[in-house]
């Protein structure tokens, strides 16, 4: 298919101020009566306060205390995430991989930064990094080396590479020392890196709060 | 496209940098952009697929300096102006046109919880699968000029089908207004040596998910 | 390595650029540093293999950014510093170090003809070689991570061998200085569709030279 | 093989002033006795004025108008080239590959700017450019015809892509209507392009001088 559009070099290079072109962009918009200021506030709120990786790790918490649960997570991950109201724009449709002491799961998204943020919220830089969307499928290992974990050879690594709508959602092992712990609780210890896959879930810290 | 973003195997890039306590958004105008490709896209004028490889496009070596928002503001400007919505003069000013109309907002403060609804790829089309768990399949090794979202480091390349995800919107039609034409969509592992060759580990494997017509029966 | 630098096949780069009654050199730099790099190599610091590689390690971004001669501007400061020639305080100063030695220079002018003539990577070595014209050989699907010769769209590709060009120096080794291991050099032709798929014509094929330990025999 | 060196950011940012930067550099090297100036003019001199696309030129004419001399040409090409003087660095290893109505050969070096300097002298910025190393190899019919060469559907096109040190000098078809002509007037005809592939040697200028 050949290219349909070509930019315009004026708009494809690195803009020199981009919060002066987006200020410019907007008020152009507004008074063109193509955006209404109140709707994006409305977005922004959306994505500041109502959704991030604490959605992510109520499930994981639930799939942790809820065998039943965690059977429909794994099955039919969309289904079991829109029983907790968490599916979303860009999380269409989901699926949940396990880790356990012999399969790691790590997720990519090679050619631009896809990420499920209504589990997870918006990425963070180093996920929509060319470094980290470079390497994860070349030296999976190596990546998780420098983020601190260093696998035994015996586990197995998986790479989710997200080229599709389909989004993923590292369910990660349940730290030791946990028996005891409420589903809050444990919630309050999942986090965003262990769900992507590029870390485990650390034990609750002896004497503090988790 | 064998474009630059399509960087997975890529050497060179060096490590990767972390940022403890990362905010959502770095500055105010990331978060306005972010809220205006979503009040922007509800005018429905383009697609996902299209936004994607107008990003693509970008040529690369602004691609690689440009940070993710920056890319969001070229691929956006280049598709509102090719949608008609505004014109190159009136990015440039910032001001309409003389005499340009007045539009009512597509998306109203009560639209926005709708427009960040799920949004579903998948179509309820009855066609029967080419393909089931456990079959083996290769990648084709094709290189089309347009968009497409099958990465080049799998191309050629021999794998085992895990999954029917059913059957869902085909990017490389759907980003040039060629239509949804849809497709069943698989998960697909390859072993880490078949990719990599000796670099991977005996125990590495990527999984892509790869609509039908990118493979071919093994 | 899967680097910036290995961009054959890649798209997006646009349309070629020519320059009519194009000068040698487009500015007095461009000479002067094309001379200095001759005259530095004359110190025997470095190889060719090892030069081209500081370039391709190149951040990317900066990379496609760089003219030609900006790249070489790169690469031989970091081999200088690396050779231990200049200090990077006496790169960033313009100024020898306080007290540093006074050298006398490696290449004399009336030494230039001699160091601009050929410096052959052909070795007389008697090593039985393992392909002959006409044999069908795969490139190897290997990614190293220094500094390699196969690029990357023939990795896993069928071809034939059509000549053997002798025995010659290893750029794989001599770039990391672990020797020149010399091998057996062939060229070898690719069809264009076993690299491209249908995007090639019928009757395009790319001719690659390609050492003994890139290829397996088919 | 690892990275065995690392570069300093400083350094391989592309340069604010690429002039001075140089200038600097130069005379860091000449106060520290490491380079000596005369030996940089010389050095510039030899691929101003001695070194260009006028040694290719001779060889091509000489190959259309001695068969016995085209015939070693694109046997032993060095050794062909060493007879008219034309060898030298980047120049260390020559073959020739004859352009004819059914095959057309083009050279381009992908993974960096290989060409062959003591019979082309330097490189133009277009061979050195991404556009070129980039499509050369996977839509020579496309480059070809933007340079205004567009090729039937029954000619070959072979495509060299010069990964080792081996040159590749193109030995163009001999334009019609010049028969008559001598060496000389006909290495006036032969152009760089023609000789890297990029074109065809035009037939001589009726009336003009060729």
């Amino acid at each position: 298919m050949p290219h349909d559009h070509d930019h315009d070099a004026e708009f494809t290079e690195v803009p020199s101020d981009p919060a002066l072109r987006v200020k410019a962009l907007e008020s152009l918009l507004v008074e063109k009566g193509l955006v209404d200021p109140a709707a994006l506030d409305a977005i922004i709120d959306t994505y500041e306060r109502k959704i991030g990786p604490r959605n992510g790790a109520r499930i994981v918490a639930r799939a942790w205390t809820d065998p039943a649960y965690k059977q429909r997570l794994l099955s039919d991950a969309t289904a079991a995430i829109a029983e907790l109201g968490h599916l979303g724009r860009q999380g269409e449709h989901m699926v949940a991989v396990e880790n356990t002491a012999r399969v790691h799961n790590l997720v990519v998204c090679t050619l631009c930064s896809c990420y499920p943020w209504p589990v997870l919220g918006l990425p963070p830089v180093w996920y929509k990094s060319s470094p980290y969307r470079s390497r994860a499928v070349i030296d999976p290992r190596g990546v998780l080396r420098e983020f601190g974990l260093d696998l035994g050879d015996e586990v197995e690594v998986r790479v989710w590479d997200s080229t599709s709508e389909m989004r993923y959602l590292v369910l990660p092992e349940r730290p030791p020392g946990t028996e005891g712990l409420s589903e809050d609780a444990l919630a309050g210890l999942v986090t965003r890196d262990a769900m992507i896959g590029v870390a485990k879930v650390p034990p609750p810290v002896k004497g503090g709060r988790p | 496209m064998n474009g630059i973003h399509d960087m997975g195997g890529m050497h060179g890039f060096g490590p990767i940098e972390r940022e403890a306590d990362e905010p959502v958004f770095h500055a105010p105008w990331e978060a306005r952009l972010f809220a205006i490709r979503h009040a922007m896209g509800a005018w429905g004028k383009w697609n996902i697929d299209g936004s994607r490889h107008a990003r693509e496009i970008i040529p690369p070596a602004e691609y690689l300096r440009m940070s993710y928002y920056e890319r969001w503001l070229a691929g956006l400007i280049a598709q509102m102006i090719q949608a008609g919505l505004v014109t190159r003069e009136e990015v440039r000013s910032g001001r309409p046109a003389p005499g340009a109309a007045r539009a009512t907002p597509a998306l109203a403060p009560a639209e926005v919880a709708r427009v960040l609804a799920r949004s579903p790829s998948l179509r309820d089309v009855q066609i029967a699968p080419r393909f089931q768990a456990g079959d083996r399949v290769r990648a084709k090794n094709v290189h089309p000029t347009g968009h497409t979202r099958l990465a080049r480091y799998a191309r050629g390349k021999a794998g085992v089908v895990l999954r029917d995800h059913g059957v869902h919107v085909f990017p490389d039609t759907n980003a040039h207004g060629l239509g949804e034409q849809p497709r069943h969509l698989y998960s697909v592992r390859f072993e880490g040596r078949e990719l990599w060759g000796d670099s991977a580990g005996p125990r590495d494997a990527v999984h892509l998910d790869l609509w039908e017509s990118y493979l071919e029966p093994l």
